[in-house]
């Protein structure tokens, strides 16, 4: 084998189409750089954003539905990639939107945010399609990347919130990078074993009884990725980066950060069903397991909205990885369906919640204590009942796609067996419920005397408003959306 | 030229991310704390060389690459966080760090 | 259609309660009523219709195509009794907040509304997704319910309300998944439909888990010991509207998916069970009077007292023979009478003198006479009066499950006794005895008023009907419960010839 | 005409209904109408009835009025059925309780709550009347239940007292521990013979089980239950001196007159499944035999006028129930009859001197009424005369009847006979030291006492008082009832034998005379003697079986819902909430804020991470 | 060149050691570049020389430079000696170095059974860059993506605060 084997490798025009979603993304990147180069108009900035990542999103969209692609190198932009991509530009414009209340009053420069974003969106596209380590590392860490910038984006200004903002994305820089080197070094083991960088080729690894050394390489990469999805024991971050960073920045971390990385990890799983590493997936379930509780216990007397989210977080992410179980040992799409719609309604639900967040809170004074929603039913009826829906979809109560989201993830659980695992789903909900509860609880009481204005942003309510829809829509009638993720299950 | 056991290489590497994450986990000076890990990616690094020098291949050192641009980008962004924090607090120790908790 | 139409009618009958307010605050409760009292005509409608079927009326439709999951309503007697129970109560409760509930009219009879449609979705849904959609729908309005116009410690009632019927409830979407992926299994396709589900085979073991899952599903519902303890908190927090609702119809829900849905579906582990279940509902009926009697709380008494009258229920349905299960229908829906009237009062009294503390109250016979002889009469009918229609259910069930299992008949017979118990120490101590103002303001101690007495009168009206002429009842219900039997001894006969 | 018995419950209930949809807001003169009126047109229909029942032949009937349910073969209806013994018994009722009530429109005339007076009576009479004359077992117990609420009602109808509230909920409680026994014995009936028709039920028993096998014991036995609990019987007795807290014409009726005699009449009713299980009706008698001695002597003991007429009611019905236990069928009912009179009229009486003396009942503060009170004077010396079974009155031809077929029962008849004669003798003494202490001897308080004037008070007396005198002639028409039944032929008894049973209880009033008449022998003497007045406080104290009791059911039920009254259950609940809590308040404690223990936290995860992978 | 391996290997592992003991952030450095430098040579060795020469120029070179104009920038000169030793002091590491060494055993253990041997051929600068710029093209791309976020982030966090650019 001579290393000239690959040099005839062209790329034609046509190998560029399913690209293009990607090539949107990049193309607003670039031209929100040079409109910030130009000349400095937020109005400008935003729009582009918003325009570029829309046009990415509906030519995802477009290409959802044409004929499957040959796989390339490093990407796959298979129907399971755009669906994804789709699903990530859109939430990115929600993030846009939401975020342009928030900065209002920002007193430096605002529209790098908007760059930045843009950037952390193409690295997710990236994650999307990616079927190489070379493509997870670029995804991810041009994603994380940008997310340093978004999370410690108003470390400037005097204000006192922002060392906390600098403490999350320092917080959030140091460890990622440990748990980039984690994922690097296990990818090394399996190459140096495999001869292959693409997932495909992890089928080459051993298994079969005796196999510590396939076991540790995975598991490098497994503890890794537990990382980025904040699985316990390594979701130790997560509520404080969540608390510290800018409510926005907190969202997209929150919805495309996590999702991201979850589209990855379930390729691979699909990729290397047949592995068959039996301790890996009981790591996994032993991940699940402990994630569930832990994230669940820890939430329960938390007085911080965004911390709640975050452990909360931790929890929904054991949820998602009880298809993932499910996946290892199930033939049928079922459990990729389960974690398809799981992940769309984690993006609206999580969107929503800290979208509300975002929008009452500024860079100047993050809205982000329980009590600062007290009384928010009488005083904003529809932005309470759009978060109340979003908490109660995050607690799995019908009429709301979360619903849904976990009567699929108990089909998973059910068609492979896993008994334990649903036994934590249903413990962890009943945990859950006594926080979602206690902030919808706040909600309903009378509004405190003397309670400051709220803030009004337009956009960023509209964008709660269509999450909520969205929400109800997909949690009374998924059949479309159901028939739209059974199609793309790879 | 002699051949190199595989393993050989690979606990190199083992050992030099084994030390990268104790310089990691023990030092409170961030700037420590980035070479640290400018220690474990390097140690990453060499891994995928070794691996690709045993299979000679080119994407052993492809990986290199990127992980050497992703390295810089990092030291680049880590760095001007270190210049914010001690702008705001005038130290490096990591400890400050740690108003967000419970 | 009527079916859908129903449910329909009482969600934007919700909304337009909720909307109307900024229209005139009065506005809400008119419409509740009015939609209300809609519903019980078109249920009324129901009764003369002919059935197909076995149905009364059925709608189906497609809804979630990928898991064979279906808009399937259909509604026999048995559903028809208990939507009329419901639609009934429905306008005793908004009579009950008519005066009651001043502060966010709009929203709290929006929920009420809509808690109603998810109690109708449950009674005719033969979908089981479709069903369980519908159990957890009604849910959250009732949070809403106790969360907001709840009394002192209203937080920690609600919470517990929703967090053990969602925990139960979830155990029970495990099991109704389970059962769904056997069907897949089985038959090669995806259906929740009822139906189909029936014919569902399982092993031993399986088929005894998921029916476990249903049961707590449904005992928690019910109440039934050892779940019940949501209950008191709730019932003692809730307005009464709410206690009305709770007690006459929510805990029907749960007898109503014993009857339905955790007997046929698992004829064998359920025959297996039973002796089981009969123990726990000789202990709720036991246990819980005993419970009551300790109360100085009147809303918590009378909610640990629906507990033990659901034990009959429980007992009637798991000895499972005709007389038994009708027993059990006649125990909810009269249970649902006495006990909503008996909290109607409890709101009406803690709305007059704001305590609930039976201790401070005494002697009110002479004050407020109307209020005590309505009292008189629903506790006598809670304690098994015959004439009264609580007494036909629970000796029905009694008689029938004396069938089954003779030992824990008679034990569940004492329970009679402990009644006897309870409710007249309720009697001596709130309206015997000298009259001492002492802890309350004496002068708002006023007599029902002629609204209140035409619902109670209207509630006395059912269960003297239901107690001298229950025929017409259980005319009504027979038809479904000989078909459930039957199905069930086929059932078993198959089941007997497997190894 | 017999199809008119449907009439018979429905006036009173008419009454019922009537007086209690007005609310108390009529006039006191409209309600005693309406409430005496309502039992007067029942007592009419009930004797027309009965002239039309008798002419034509004594053939049992049944009056079909609804269906009440049918299920799965369970089809109780709401019938009526007439024969001899539930003609006895609407006679009794309605004649007796008309009396009663009209007596009442006087005795209550002062009472604010005058029409709900009435209108629990009314509800009464027709519970009562419900319980004769259905024609199952369902129907019977539903008036069974009915009557037993009224009791309760009545009892504790001045409710400001809460001693009252007690002693109401006592006689209920205590009675529904019979009836559940009673409602479980149906239950088995149901089971075994699937019909709940009394009359079905009889003949297929006889059909099916045999003599002194084990299922008629069984049934036999849980009848027996409700019948001890609603006649107050052993071991079930306790609640009844305890009932008359109710205002006395309620004694007179309920606690004297019908209510109480239901047992008896339940145990007739379904004679056969006894006639089946002999043992169990042996039973029987010996239940009647020892409640009626403990009634004795505890009667003996009482100071309160109401308290001692209870006793002997409760000593009474032992008669009753002797006689059912040894066969005497139409002897027991027809003693229930009798006693129905007189002690309805003593009763009566004692609530006219109770009235006189300003609702004095200790008969200690009496003394030497006769001649300010003679109307109580005859009411209790005609009264006591029959209760004491005084040759030729009509207590005296019924229990006469009962004894001698007590005499008759093979083995322990002498027993029987012998127990029921020192009973008898023991009536005499209580009967006659209530009489005289009241009435002769010195006047020991309320010298104003001034007879209670009044038709209403005195007429309903009056004709009590011929019904006890007389009453002892009234031919009974049960024998087409209990033909099938042990038949008795002319009862061939020793003159020595009835010598002694006409002898007895006028040595008993003999003996009460030089007590209490005389002065010659002085009970404070007796008192002196050793151990003696630790046996009064125990025969007063009703044999200490309230206390028995308290210890044994209340007390335990009592301390159990105290230290629950929390409800153990939900301490589990609240521990999981807790252990909840203290899981996040410890797994909090890792979210310490510093970089590297989070570092840390991801090294050690890691390690972990792969030693179970690797281990696994 | 197995030798020079070895050698490089020792002084890689020596001088990694210096840098997480050093108290001294510059001689830390210094150790640091070192080590980079060794690890070139192991590139080297390993048949990688293009990957040699980056890490040479690149990685000891330009990021490590980087290093230092912070260090100088920051003042963090001699004076913090005292600190960074008072901050070694404590017990704090004990548990950190027990663990990286569990760690370090298990990798020891697992990668002491892998077998092969390394290619003694070269993978040279043409095989790389043909590859590279081959089925690799979309990961250059990305890559200048990537620095390109760096960059921006970068720029962003270390300016002044308040700094307006206009």
């Amino acid at each position: 084998m001579t290393p000239l084997d690959y040099a005839g490798y062209t790329m034609s025009a046509g190998d560029l189409i399913p690209l293009l979603p990607l090539l949107a993304v990049t193309a607003t990147s670039i031209w929100v750089m040079m409109a910030i180069g130009v000349k400095r108009n937020y109005p400008f900035v935003l729009g582009s954003t918003v325009a570029g990542l829309l046009l990415a999103a509906l030519l995802a969209k477009r290409l959802l539905t044409g004929p499957a692609p040959e796989a390339a190198p490093l990407l796959t932009m298979d129907a399971y990639a755009q669906f994804f991509t789709v699903l990530i530009c859109a939430a990115a414009v929600g993030v846009s939107l939401l975020s342009h209340n928030y900065w209002t009053e920002f007193d430096d420069q605002r529209e790098e945010f908007f760059l930045l974003l843009s950037l952390a969106t193409l690295g997710a596209v990236v994650l999307a399609g990616a079927n190489h380590f070379a493509s997870l590392l670029l995804g991810l860490e041009t994603l994380s990347m940008s997310l340093y910038g978004m999370l410690a984006y108003p470390a400037h200004s005097k204000r006192k919130a922002n060392s906390r903002a600098l403490e999350s994305a320092v917080k959030y820089l140091i460890l990622s990078a440990v748990s980039t080197a984690m994922i690097l070094f296990g990818a090394a083991l399996i190459y140096a074993e495999t001869g292959s960088l693409a997932f495909a080729g992890l089928g080459g690894l051993p298994a079969g009884p005796g196999v510590e050394y396939s076991v540790v390489a995975l598991l490098l990469v497994s503890a890794g990725v537990a990382f980025k999805l904040s699985l316990f024991p390594f979701h130790i971050w997560t509520p404080d980066v969540y608390d510290g960073a800018p409510a926005p920045a907190t969202a997209y971390l929150a919805t495309i950060g996590k999702i991201a990385v979850f589209i990855v990890l379930l390729r691979v799983v699909v990729e290397t069903r047949s592995l068959g590493i039996a301790p890996v997936v009981i790591v996994f379930s032993l991940l699940a397991l402990l994630s569930i509780i832990a994230g669940n216990l820890l939430a329960l007397l938390q007085d911080n909205i965004k911390r709640i989210l975050a452990y909360s977080s931790i929890a929904h992410m054991g949820y998602l990885l009880i298809a993932i179980i499910a996946a290892f040992y199930a033939e049928g799409p079922i459990s990729i369906e389960a974690v398809s719609f799981y992940l769309f309604a984690y993006v609206v639900m999580t969107l929503g919640a800290f979208g509300v967040v975002s929008l009452l809170s500024s860079d100047a004074l993050e809205r982000d204590c329980i009590s600062d929603y007290q009384g928010l039913f009488w005083r904003r009826p529809w932005l309470a009942a759009a978060f109340t829906g979003m908490l109660l979809s995050l607690a799995g109560i019908p009429l709301t796609a979360g619903f849904i989201g976990k009567f699929y993830l108990v089909l998973a659980g059910v068609e492979s067996g896993l008994w334990l695992l649903l036994a934590a789903l249903v413990v962890g909900s009943g945990i859950g419920l006594y926080y979602y509860l206690r902030i919808v609880y706040r909600m309903l009481l009378p509004e405190p005397e003397g309670a400051p204005q709220l803030r009004q942003g337009t956009a960023g309510f509209s964008i709660v408003l269509v999450l909520f829809v969205l929400l109800v829509l997909f949690g009374v009638y998924p059949a479309s959306l159901m028939s739209l993720i059974e199609s793309i299950a790879l | 030229m002699g051949a190199i056991p595989v393993e050989h290489g690979l606990i190199l590497a083992g050992i030099l991310f084994s030390l990268g994450l104790i310089g990691v986990l023990t030092r409170r000076n961030i700037v420590f704390v980035l070479m640290s890990l400018e220690v474990m990616l390097n140690a990453c690094g060499l891994a995928f060389i070794v691996a690709g020098s045993r299979w000679e291949q080119a994407d052993g050192q492809i990986m290199f690459v990127l992980i050497l641009t992703l390295a810089a980008a990092e030291v680049a962004v880590g760095l001007g966080l270190i210049i914010q924090m001690y702008r705001r607090f005038q130290t490096v120790d990591i400890n400050v760090l740690s108003e967000l908790k419970g | 259609m009527i079916l859908t139409l129903l449910i329909a009618l009482l969600f934007i009958g919700g909304l337009l309660a909720w909307f109307s307010e900024r229209i005139n605050p009065a506005l809400p409760r008119w419409i509740a009523l009015a939609v209300l009292a809609i519903e019980l005509l078109l249920m009324l409608s129901l009764l003369s219709a002919t059935p197909e079927n076995g149905w009364l009326a059925a709608y189906n439709h497609a809804w979630l195509p990928r898991f064979g999951i279906s808009l399937q309503f259909a509604a026999d007697g048995f559903s028809l009794l208990l939507l009329l129970l419901t639609a009934f109560l429905g306008i005793v409760a908004v009579g009950s907040a008519w005066s009651e509930i001043t502060e966010r009219a709009g929203f709290f009879y929006f929920n009420l509304l809509w808690t109603l449609a998810g109690v109708v979705g449950i009674f005719t849904a033969l979908d089981l997704f479709l069903f369980f959609f519908f159990w957890e729908v009604m849910l959250i309005p009732m949070y809403f319910i106790i969360a907001i116009w709840g009394h002192e410690n209203k937080f920690y009632a609600a919470k517990k309300f929703f967090i053990f019927t969602q925990v139960s409830g979830l155990i029970m979407l495990v099991s109704i998944v389970v059962l769904a992926w056997f069907h897949y299994l089985q038959f090669g396709f995806f259906s929740f439909a009822y139906q189909d589900l029936l014919n569902v085979g399982m092993n031993r073991s399986m088929e005894m888990w998921v029916m476990l899952g249903f049961f707590i599903g449904f005992a928690t519902k019910l109440p039934s010991v050892p779940f019940h303890n949501w209950l008191p908190d709730a019932h003692s927090q809730a307005p009464s509207a709410g206690s009305i609702i709770l007690a006459g119809v929510l805990l029907k829900t749960g007898a109503y998916g014993l009857v339905r849905f955790a007997v046929p579906l698992f004829p064998n582990a359920a025959a297996e069970f039973a002796p089981f279940a009969m123990t726990l509902a000789a202990i709720s009926i036991l246990y819980c009077a005993k419970v009551a009697f300790a109360q100085s709380d009147i809303k918590r008494l009378i909610a640990y007292t629906s507990v033990s009258h659901m034990g009959f229920v429980t007992l009637g349905v798991y000895a499972w023979n005709e007389l038994a299960l009708q027993g059990a229908v006649m125990t909810m829906l009269a249970h649902g009478l006495s006990s909503a009237a008996l909290f109607m009062l409890a709101g009406a009294l803690q709305h007059r003198i704001h305590t609930r503390n039976m201790h401070e109250m005494g002697g009110f016979w002479g004050r407020v006479p109307r209020m005590s002889a309505v009292a008189l009469f629903f506790s006598i009918a809670a304690l098994g009066m015959p004439g009264l229609g609580n007494f036909i259910g629970e000796f029905l069930a009694l008689l029938g499950a004396f069938q089954a299992n003779q030992v824990l008949t008679i034990i569940s017979a004492f329970g009679l006794i402990f009644a006897s118990v309870y409710s007249l120490w309720v009697i001596q101590k709130i309206f015997h005895g000298k009259y001492s103002d002492s802890a309350f303001d004496g002068s708002r101690l006023l007599d029902l008023d002629n609204r209140e007495m035409a619902f109670y009168a209207a509630m006395m009206a059912g269960l003297v009907w239901m107690g001298v002429y229950p025929q017409s009842f259980l005319d009504l219900s027979a038809p479904t419960l000989q078909a459930l039997l039957e199905s069930q001894a086929g059932a078993a006969a198959v089941g007997a010839l497997q190894p | 005409m017999l199809d008119l018995i449907w009439l018979l419950p429905t006036f009173p209930l008419l009454g019922f209904l009537i007086l209690a949809l007005a609310e108390g807001k009529l006039a006191k003169g409209p309600a005693g109408w309406i409430g005496a009126g309502s039992i007067g047109l029942s007592f009419v229909v009930a004797a027309l009835v009965a002239v039309s029942f008798l002419q034509s032949g004594l053939e049992s009937h049944t009056v079909p009025i609804w269906m009440w349910m049918s299920v799965a073969g369970f089809d109780p209806g709401i019938n009526l059925y007439l024969d001899g013994l539930s003609l006895v018994m609407i006679l009794v009722i309605t004649g007796v309780g008309f009396l009663i009530h009209v007596y009442s429109t006087g005795y209550m005339a002062d009472d604010p709550d005058f029409s709900r007076f009435f209108c629990y009576m009314n509800l009464f009479v027709f519970a009562m009347l419900l319980l004769v004359l259905g024609d199952n077992l369902l129907l019977l117990y539903l008036g069974w239940e009915g009557v037993g609420l009224c009791s309760y009602l009545l009892i504790g109808f001045w409710y400001d007292d809460p001693y009252n509230g007690y002693a109401a909920r006592k006689a209920f409680v205590v009675t529904r521990v019979g009836d559940t026994a009673m409602a479980i014995g149906l239950f088995l009936l149901f089971a075994q013979l699937g019909t709940l028709n009394i009359q079905d039920m009889l003949h297929a028993a006889e059909a099916e089980w045999a003599v002194g096998s084990a299922l008629p014991a069984i049934t036999a036995l849980l009848l027996l239950g409700g019948a001890v609990g609603k006649s107050a019987q052993l071991p079930l007795q306790t609640w009844l001196p305890d009932a008359m807290a109710g205002p006395t014409p309620i004694s007179a009726l309920i606690h004297a007159a019908t209510m109480v005699t239901a047992g008896v009449y339940l145990i007739a009713r379904t004679h056969t499944l006894f006639e089946l299980a002999p043992n169990v009706q042996l039973l029987v008698a010996w239940v009647g035999l020892i409640t009626l001695l403990m009634a004795g002597f505890t009667a003996m003991t009482q100071n309160d006028i109401k308290r001692i007429l209870a006793y002997s009611t409760v000593s009474q019905i032992g008669y009753m129930f002797l006689g059912l236990g040894v066969g005497a069928w139409s002897g027991a009912i027809f003693h229930l009859m009798t006693h129905a009179f007189f002690k309805a009229l003593l009763f009566l009486g004692a609530g006219a001197v109770i009235l006189s003396l300003h609702h004095e009942q200790d008969i200690f503060r009496m003394g030497a009424k006769r001649k300010q009170l003679p109307v109580g004077f005859l009411c209790f010396l005609i009264g006591g005369l029959a209760l004491t079974a005084f040759p030729y009155t009509s207590g005296y031809f019924s229990k006469d009847e009962i004894l001698i077929a007590a005499l008759e029962v093979e083995g322990q008849g002498l027993w029987l006979w012998l127990g029921g004669v020192i009973g008898a003798f023991f009536t005499g003494i209580y009967t006659f030291r209530l009489f005289f202490v009241v009435f002769f001897g010195e006047s020991r308080g309320h010298h104003d006492a001034k007879e209670v004037k009044g038709l209403n008070i005195a007429l309903p007396l009056f004709i009590l008082m011929a019904l006890s005198l007389f009453g002892g002639w009234i031919p009974v028409p049960l024998d087409a009832v209990f033909s099938h039944g042990a038949e008795h032929e002319e009862h061939h008894i020793s003159a020595f034998m009835h010598g002694v049973m006409i002898a007895l209880p006028l040595f008993g009033i003999a003996i009460s005379y030089l007590f209490y008449g005389s002065g010659i022998l002085s009970a404070e003497k007796l008192m002196s003697l050793p151990g003696s007045r630790a046996l009064h406080r125990f025969w007063n104290s009703g044999w200490g079986m309230d206390r028995l009791y308290d210890f044994l059911f209340v007390n335990p039920f009592l301390y159990l819902a105290r230290v629950n009254a929390k409800d153990i259950i939900d301490a589990f609940y609240d521990m999981l909430a807790a252990l909840s809590r203290a899981g996040h308040l410890l797994i909090v404690r890792t979210q310490t804020g510093y970089l590297r223990w989070y570092v840390l936290s991801m090294a050690a995860g890691l390690v972990a991470l792969i030693s179970v992978g690797v281990l696994l | 060149m197995m030798l020079l391996f070895y050698l490089a290997a020792f002084v890689a592992v020596i001088a990694t050691v210096c840098v997480i003991v050093q108290t001294n952030i510059v001689h830390a450095l210094i150790y640091l570049i070192l080590s980079l430098l060794a690890v070139a040579v192991i590139f080297y060795t390993l048949g990688a020389p293009l990957a040699a020469m980056l890490e040479a120029i690149v990685y000891a070179g330009a990021i490590m430079v980087l290093f230092l104009f912070v260090i100088m920038m920051l003042n963090l000169g001699q004076n913090t000696r005292e600190q960074e030793r008072a901050w070694l002091a404590g017990r704090g590491w004990i548990l950190p170095a027990l663990l990286a060494a569990v760690l370090l055993a298990q990798l020891l253990y697992v990668l002491s059974g892998v077998e092969g041997m390394s290619a003694p051929e070269q993978v040279g600068v043409m095989a790389v860059g043909a590859r590279l710029f081959g089925p690799y093209v979309l990961a250059v791309e990305l890559a200048s993506i990537l620095l390109l976020a760096g960059l921006i982030s970068a720029y962003h966090l270390a300016r002044k605060p308040g700094a307006e650019d206009e």
